[in-house]
């Protein structure tokens, strides 16, 4: 692999840019792999690369029925933060925020990590309690996050307006070394990795059968052909009822549609990232300059990537309200995602009832900002059969009545 | 009681389209089963008229019946006289299973008038304004907030929404119907 | 240099003169003209800087598809980034200012990027700025967002109004050309309830530009008798200045109509959302303009044909005084014999084609204009203006030929049909490799609730070039939807016009074809975001091979313009690139809106006052009155506490605690919810709703419960009364009211339909004081009228009644400990019963006190509060409430989801009482840690406090909290860090402080 | 933006007016039951890509909860009908086979 540098930069400049590899390979499938993950999306991106570089499994294909990066990963609003409240996903957020901090370097791929760090308004007494004690699970957990007041949060937010007159600003939940990333760069710092450890990234592959031999899995059909497995990782977000129904098990998941917007690009006048969770709106500001704002899902089934028009609506009055200023700018685009929920709104990272058949899904509206985190946890799961990691997010718990409730601090799961 | 008052104290706007609150007004949640002999008969003889039409409105001497959904309709009388059109409508129903309750000031009723006021009402509410119909009652939202209107003629509507959301119903409607807001020609 | 010409402009008024400023200068212009079209009368070609490396940028469209003329406009709280010149009409005061430069328009530091311009190729920033860390955040980052970004952000809050308009038609068409009047007038003959919709002020689109004959006459008469004829109809809806946005799913279609942009004096709001349902769109938008791609395409001069045509027609403006054409069609021939017929000069067309053009060609060559076939532009000459074209063969690689002065170049690479609001919900496109372009596939229309297409098509933006065709097909367009709303053909006579014999368009996506990489890091794709041939061929080479990701990595057609000028030659450039088929490589979604629009009419009214709905109590006035500290509840707003003068909200809530407790307090407890329960099934109702036994409840009694979801969870509480046989009045918390009221009529209508009970949410018919303390019964005494002894309202009973006149329901309940009645009496009286209460208890210094007197009272008698010691995690069976589930009860809605494992596993946190050693309060959310940490290397939590205060009746700090094994570990001490370091030791203690017998209310 | 019409009251009422509640024809397992019956009942969900059959109420409306037969894939409504119903009916069944041939949800087809 040709290293990325400044220098590489210059010295292809000199020729026009003409010498440049190919950051992925595109070859077409073996006959047998020691793993394969079906989708290659950054979670399923993510964990073919750590199983590769942390537990030495590089007979790795990562199947796509589409182009790699092209679902959630490249339509979510790229925010990154790990203040989560209960354990089990204040380890695996943090795990990969930690991640982020490193990943332009470990990959040699800028995937843009900005530190600038995230705020979530508190706008009700409710709330306010809600983020203490977020607050203080946090320095238990390794978290570095505090409450701050307001006139911190207009000191770091110049353009908010913390008088509002229905919901004052009370304070937020700081979290300075949360932020944003390149989401695209993601996957595609990971794909040129993964090609580069000899790992197959295998795009316009849709995978149509699980092959099972008496409850073990062997492989998968796909209109590539049939490819043998050892071990299965299926990543594949909205689509895991599916895939899930061919391995021949069912799952607590039901996928909705998550929308987004752009305005205009401006210049720089929000530095950091902004919830305001009462109101069910976010809002930062990309490198380009446009305000990335994000808001609820619509309350049923839906799979064409095609929102309900209210919930922008409702999202943008209430930034509006938040952030004055930007109400003559413009929506430039918009857009929606299929998220796929679970019944505590958590993650599933989880064996299944078929051998060597892995899950990873139900990251919901918050899957991005656990891209290395959940593949560092499924890779470890995928090769030694458990990880600490993933312990408390198996499919069984919804059973055993042991959820993982994030909602229960007023915070929400972008 | 003389010392009642509505949530606003009648408060009004003149735009283009006139918005008040109207005085104390009376209000009777019924429940119970339409097809019932005794139900109908007790419509009949305690509120004057039938029980309407699936969202339809009827009008008797003293009292007009609003159809609510399948199993409840909303009397609109005298304010004075709710307390004993109830009493009368559950000594009359006797042990029939059905539910009479007054909820006059549960409640806070609006009126619009003005030749243009289907147009102001389709600034908040997603009615189609130009099929909507005299005797028709619709339950819907305006804005933010569940509401439930009719026409009592063509340049005159009544709007009922929960008393505590009053406040916010009129600021509405008096935004939209402000001079120089006029939609026009839809 | 551009200016204004002596003659035409069929839209400006030139009697009515205008000024304007842009940059500070004070600038002329006409009625009708469009800010662009004004400012290139005053020969003001450059117009803004590009994003990436700056570069001079000048108009280079006349509609909604420019990607270069974006301006900020007005001041203050009317200030706007990035509005778009070629779609801005003047007026009077004007004021405009151009965008992303430093210092000036003119001279801009930035533009030494477009000589760095080759070290900064596509997707540079992926390669680089990663050495040292740090440096990203710190150094790159700033600079690269400092340099990034167009218009300024705007500092002040609106100062417009904005609403929303919902609308209801059978046919909506989109687009007000020919095709559009057209089909329109078809529609509406057939009867169908019709909306027209023009995005500009003005009717007839390109063909009046274009000086088409329909029926023997100018197009502009057939624009003028076709609109006139449906004005004249009342089932006909015509809109100008209103752009179809965007289309959902269901007929749901978005209609911007922007009310006074072009006359900010005027009264009403200055954007209007039409919410528009329709069974059938129409989608009549036309076709743009593509530019070819030849090295310096993006200096200002170069415009696209039809735009030089259009700012001569529409406005009487010339680019320039020397234009040459460049083409690979015969469309562009208009712009040339238009200029020549204006008396300007075209020193020469370009036709790409070797066989060149068809009778336009000709047109041209009569007229005396020279016409070199199978030449193309090897290289623009010029900096921030045109000065010259050099020529040299299309076939060859950019061997010059001649070069020609020159100040203004027309261009033009063929038309795609504007597909936007086709695709918006579904639609999909086929390749039209005959007509070099991608038109929609009617047999893949995005479909309705009912399955059927509901996006038609008709005329250009169906593919339909020649005026001919394009009428023809908006007329049997227009039939089809007729069809589809399974309404009668109308008989009418379809217009006509002349067939033209114009000869093929060829493709051609690079200029010349075998153009060098100097030449090709030369030829523009996307004018604002500076994507350069060179850099999809670059990202093709990377094996960015999806459209989706040459998109993404170069951030071709990511721009304010969405492509509409760069997305299909960058297709075309790809698919080159890699040797595939246009078809394979594919285009990419569309998505709404068509062009930006403001937040700010997405919002719609709803600012300040009316942001979203506050509820109010009836007291609430004289809370406001009163200088209650609010806080929201749900919509409501509760009084916190009511600060005399001097003093803080702590001092106060004090104050009101030690009152109420000492001698009377008044709590407004008006929204608390009050649902009634009827019916001869309404005890076996209760009993599943409630873990309690509520059919037992005898008439007059009242009894607490609980409520939990069938998960199981704790989700209310409150106190229930028997009003009758047959009859419960249950009390919620405030938030609770409408959610309980749902749950209810969910189980009752979904599962247990057959049970005899009907339920009625009667909150608001009620306002409801409690008057608690030791003076309470006092009080109520002095207002007279029903007997409040405890002998007659035993503690937990009610009755009704009427006190001080006011009929009332006197509830004997108590949530602070103290004697305490709970009294509803009708809303509409509420505020004068709270005046005579304040009145009668005036001798007892009565106190009115706000929710957190409430909460500090409640906790130290160790009561719950749904929301403090309840999170949606928390089962009865965690806060020791086991006394309030029946052990009688075989079901109970949540009562299976509490059976399960984890449910009944002994280690779940139990609540308990928590007494700091040194008298001081808890921090809010602090946890208590155990020994060691768990797995995943986190501190191992025993405990959180889920409610603290300090408790002014006990003078120390009291709390409750969940614990483990809590209830076995009374009287041990347990440690809670605090954030800022250092923690507190508390005992585990029984929850309650304040009057362990309960006899205070007991009296 | 959905419109569904409420069988209870009439109105073709827009998503606005609705409130969406999951899948339909859920069977309630009580005290007794299984943990998988248990499991099944509160949280294992359909979810196709396809045929759906799911809960909505007119909240602001009626107030009646109605079912609705709705595609995933294209949001094309093949009926709504009376909540007071354990099972699909067969009318709006048939409305499906229709124009779905071969669908099945669950063990209805």
């Amino acid at each position: 692999m040709k290293r990325y540098s400044i220098f590489a930069v210059a010295r292809e400049a000199a020729r026009y840019h003409t010498g440049w590899d190919r950051a992925w390979a595109s070859p077409e499938p073996k006959k047998k792999y020691d793993a394969i993950i079906i989708g290659a999306g950054g979670h399923g991106l993510a964990t073919a690369y750590y199983l590769g570089k942390n537990h030495g499994i590089k007979n790795v294909a990562i199947l796509e029925k589409g182009w790699l990066g092209g679902g959630n990963t490249g339509r979510n609003t790229t925010i990154i933060r790990s203040n989560y409240l209960q354990d089990p996903s204040a380890a695996i957020y943090e795990k990969s925020r930690s991640l982020y901090e490193t990943m332009s370097q470990d990959l040699n791929y800028n995937v843009m990590f900005s530190p600038r760090g995230v705020i979530m308004l508190a706008q009700t007494e409710h709330e306010v309690r809600g983020y203490l004690r977020t607050a203080h699970a946090n320095a238990q957990q390794g978290v570095a996050t505090e409450f701050i007041g307001p006139e911190q949060v207009k000191k770091l937010v110049p353009i908010i307006n913390i008088h509002g007159p229905r919901y004052p600003v009370l304070g937020g939940l700081w979290q300075a070394r949360g932020g944003t990333a390149r989401h695209d760069a993601v996957a595609w710092g990971y794909a040129r990795a993964c090609s580069d450890m000899g790992m197959d990234v295998i795009q316009k592959c849709e995978v149509t059968g699980v092959r099972r031999e008496n409850g073990r899995v062997v492989g998968v059909d796909t209109t590539k052909g049939a490819i043998d497995c050892d071990k299965l990782g299926i990543v594949v977000a909205g689509h895991t009822s599916d895939l899930a129904e061919m391995a021949g098990f069912r799952l607590p998941i039901e996928s909705v549609a998550l929308q987004a917007l752009v305005s205009e690009p401006i210049k720089p006048c929000m530095d950091v990232v902004v919830m305001a969770n009462t109101v069910h709106g976010y809002m930062s500001q990309s490198d380009k300059g446009e305000m990335v704002i994000g808001g609820g899902t619509d309350g049923f089934n839906n799979y064409t990537q095609r929102g309900s028009f209210h919930h922008i609506e409702e999202t943008v009055r209430a930034l509006v309200e938040t952030f004055p200023m930007i109400s003559r700018l413009k929506m430039l685009r918009q857009w929606g995602g299929i998220v796929d929920m679970t019944g505590d709104r958590s993650p599933i990272l989880s064996k299944t009832p078929v051998d060597g058949v892995f899950v990873n899904c139900g990251w919901g509206t918050g899957g991005f900002k656990a891209i290395p985190g959940s593949g560092w946890a499924m890779a470890e799961l995928m090769a030694k059969g458990q990880s600490p990691l993933t312990d408390e997010f198996s499919m069984w718990r919804f059973r055993e009545g042991k959820f993982i409730d994030e909602s229960v601090a007023a915070g929400v799961a972008h | 009681m003389s010392n009642a008052v509505t949530a606003l104290n009648g408060a009004k706007s003149t735009g283009y389209v006139t918005v008040k609150e109207a005085p104390l007004t009376g209000m009777i949640t019924l429940r119970g089963t339409f097809a019932s002999k005794g139900f109908a008969k007790m419509v009949k003889s305690v509120f004057g008229t039938d029980i309407p039409e699936q969202r339809k409105v009827s009008k008797g001497p003293e009292a007009t019946v609003l159809w609510m959904s399948p199993d409840e309709l909303m009397v609109v009388c005298d304010y004075a006289a709710a307390q004993d059109l109830v009493a009368k409508a559950t000594a009359q129903l006797g042990d029939e299973h059905a539910l009479v309750v007054n909820v006059s000031d549960a409640r806070a009723v609006f009126t619009l008038s003005g030749a243009q006021l289907r147009e102001v009402i389709a600034k908040e509410a997603p009615v189609d304004m130009s099929q909507f119909e005299m005797g028709e009652v619709r339950r819907t939202r305006f804005a933010q907030i569940a509401a439930a209107f009719w026409l009592e003629a063509e340049d005159h509507a009544r709007i009922i929404c929960f008393r505590s959301f009053a406040e916010y119903m009129f600021n509405l409607l008096k935004n939209a119907s402000q001079p120089g807001y006029e939609v026009g020609g839809w | 240099m551009s200016t204004r010409i002596q003659t035409g402009g069929r839209l400006i008024d030139r009697t009515k003169s205008v000024t304007f400023k842009f940059n500070g200068r004070k600038l002329q212009g006409y009625a009708g003209d469009t800010l662009a079209s004004a400012l290139l009368a005053n020969d003001q070609m450059l117009v803004g800087r590009s994003f990436k490396y700056h570069r001079p940028r000048g108009v280079v469209a006349s509609g909604a598809e420019e990607p270069n003329a974006l301006v900020n406009m007005g001041e203050g709280a009317f200030f706007e980034p990035n509005q778009r010149a070629t779609t801005t009409e003047v007026f009077d005061g004007l004021t405009a200012t151009s965008q992303n430069h430093w210092p000036t328009l003119e001279f801009d530091v930035g533009a030494i990027n477009t000589y760095l311009s080759r070290f900064l190729p596509a997707g540079f920033y992926y390669k680089m700025f990663m050495y040292p860390r740090a440096f990203w955040k710190h150094v790159y980052e700033p600079f690269i967002r400092q340099s990034a970004g167009l218009g300024k952000a705007p500092k002040q809050k609106d100062g417009s109004d904005y609403e929303h308009f919902y609308a209801f038609y059978d046919v909506v068409v989109i687009g007000g050309g020919i095709a559009g009047l057209q089909a329109a007038k078809t529609a509406a003959a057939a009867g169908a309830k019709v909306l027209v919709m023009e995005q500009t002020a003005d009717w007839g689109g390109r063909a009046v530009v274009d000086g088409a004959e329909i029926d023997g006459a100018s197009a502009d008469a057939f624009v003028a008798a076709t609109v006139a004829e449906l004005q004249a109809m009342d089932n006909v809806t015509l809109k100008t200045r209103m752009m179809g946005a965007g289309v959902y799913d269901h007929g749901y279609l978005l209609g911007y109509e922007r009310v006074s942009d072009h006359d900010p004096s005027l009264a009403g709001p200055r954007h209007r959302l039409w919410r528009i349902r329709t069974a059938q769109i129409i989608s009549a938008t036309g076709a743009i303009e593509r530019p070819l791609s030849f090295a310096g395409n993006d200096i200002p001069g170069v415009l696209l044909a039809s735009a030089v045509r259009d700012y001569l027609v529409n406005w009487g403006v010339s680019i320039g005084e020397r234009t040459i054409v460049v083409t690979n069609n015969d469309d562009a021939y208009r712009t040339a014999i238009a200029l020549k017929q204006a008396g300007l000069s075209v020193p020469m067309i370009l036709d790409a084609r070797k066989s060149g053009g068809g009778a336009l060609a000709q047109q041209a060559r009569d007229m005396g204009i020279r016409v070199e076939n199978g030449k193309a532009i090897a290289k623009v000459h010029g900096g921030k203006r045109v000065t010259a074209v050099s020529i040299c063969d299309q076939a060859g690689e950019g061997v010059v030929l001649d070069t020609i002065g020159c100040d203004a170049v027309a261009m033009s690479g063929g038309w795609s049909p504007v597909v936007h609001l086709y695709s918006h919900c579904g639609g999909k496109l086929n390749w039209d490799a005959e007509q070099v372009m991608f038109r929609p596939d009617l047999t893949r229309m995005p479909t309705n609730q009912n399955g059927q297409g509901f996006v038609m098509p008709a005329g250009t933006a169906n593919g339909e070039m020649s005026t001919a065709a394009t009428l023809a097909d908006a007329t049997a367009r227009a039939l089809d939807v007729v069809a589809a709303l399974g309404k009668s053909a109308p008989t009418l006579t379809a217009p006509t016009a002349a067939s033209e014999d114009a000869a093929a368009i060829e493709p051609v996506w690079m200029m010349p074809q075998g153009a060098n990489i100097k030449l090709r890091m030369k030829s523009w794709l996307d004018y604002q975001n500076d994507v350069k041939v060179s850099d999809v061929q670059l990202a093709a080479r990377e094996g960015y091979e999806s459209v989706e990701h040459t998109k993404r990595y170069t951030t071709l057609g990511m721009a304010t313009d969405q492509g509409k000028l760069s997305n299909i030659n960058g297709l075309a450039t790809l698919s080159g690139a890699l040797n595939a088929d246009i078809p394979q490589v594919g285009t990419t979604t569309f998505r709404p809106p068509y062009t930006p629009i403001s937040l700010a009419s997405i919002a719609g009214s709803a600012r300040d006052e009316v942001f979203q709905p506050i509820r109010k109590t009836p007291m609430q006035d004289w809370h406001m009155a009163n200088g209650a500290d609010f806080e929201p509840v749900g919509h409501w707003r509760r009084p916190y506490c009511f600060p005399r003068a001097g003093e803080t909200k702590a001092q106060a809530v004090e104050r009101e605690i030690l009152q109420t407790r000492k001698s009377l307090g008044l709590l407004d407890a008006s929204t608390l919810g009050k649902i009634i329960v009827k019916g001869p099934d309404a005890g076996k109702f209760m009993d599943m709703l409630y873990t309690n036994m509520m059919s037992t409840l005898k008439v007059g009694k009242c009894r607490y419960g609980l409520m939990c979801s069938e998960n199981g969870f704790l989700s209310d509480d409150g106190v229930v009364a028997r009003i009758d046989e047959n009859t419960f009045l249950c009390h919620t918390t405030t938030g609770g009211a409408d959610r309980i009221h749902a749950h209810m009529e969910e189980w009752l209508q979904t599962e247990w339909w057959d049970w005899k009970v009907y339920t009625a949410n009667v909150t608001e018919q009620f306002a409801q004081v409690a008057v608690v303390g030791p003076n309470a019964r006092k009080v109520l005494e002095k207002l007279g009228g029903m007997d409040v002894s405890k002998e007659a309202l035993g503690f937990m009973e009610w009755a009704d009644g009427t006190l001080g006149g006011f009929d009332a329901r006197v509830y004997r309940i108590s949530f602070s400990g103290e004697l305490s009645y709970e009294i509803a009496v009708p809303a509409s009286q509420g505020r004068v019963f709270w005046d005579a209460l304040l009145a009668a208890g005036a001798e007892f210094n009565v106190m009115p006190y706000g929710t957190e007197a409430l909460h500090v009272m409640r906790a130290e008698k160790g009561f719950i509060m749904i929301g403090d010691e309840t999170d949606g995690t928390i089962i009865p069976q965690d806060l020791g409430l086991n006394w309030a589930i029946s052990k009688k009860k075989e079901d109970y809605i949540g009562k299976r989801a509490q059976e399960r494992t984890f449910m009944v596993d002994s280690k779940r946190w139990k609540l308990v009482g928590l007494e700091t050693t040194d008298g001081s309060v808890i921090p809010d959310g602090a946890y208590a840690v155990g020994e060691g940490v768990n797995a995943n290397g986190q501190r191992n939590m025993i405990g959180r406090v889920t409610s603290t205060y300090y408790s002014p009746t006990l003078g120390r700090g009291i709390a409750m909290g969940l614990v483990l094994d809590g209830p076995d570990r009374m009287g041990e001490t347990i440690e809670f860090p605090k954030v800022d370091g250092g923690s507190i030791t508390a005992k585990i203690v029984d929850q309650v402080f304040y009057d362990k017998e309960g006899t205070k209310q007991d009296v | 933006m959905l419109i569904l019409e409420c069988p209870y009251c009439g109105v073709h009422a827009e998503e606005t007016e609705l409130h969406a509640g999951g899948e339909a024809h859920l069977k309630r397992f009580g005290p007794g039951s299984s943990d998988d019956d248990f499991e099944n009942y509160l949280f294992m969900r359909e979810n196709p890509k396809g045929v759906h059959f799911e809960r909505w109420r007119h909240v602001n409306g009626c107030g009646k909860w109605f079912h609705a037969a709705r595609c995933t894939m294209t949001l094309e409504v093949f009926g709504t009908y009376s909540a007071q119903t354990t099972e699909p009916p067969k009318d709006i069944c048939d409305k499906i086979s229709a124009k779905r041939p071969g669908w099945s949800w669950r063990n209805f087809s």
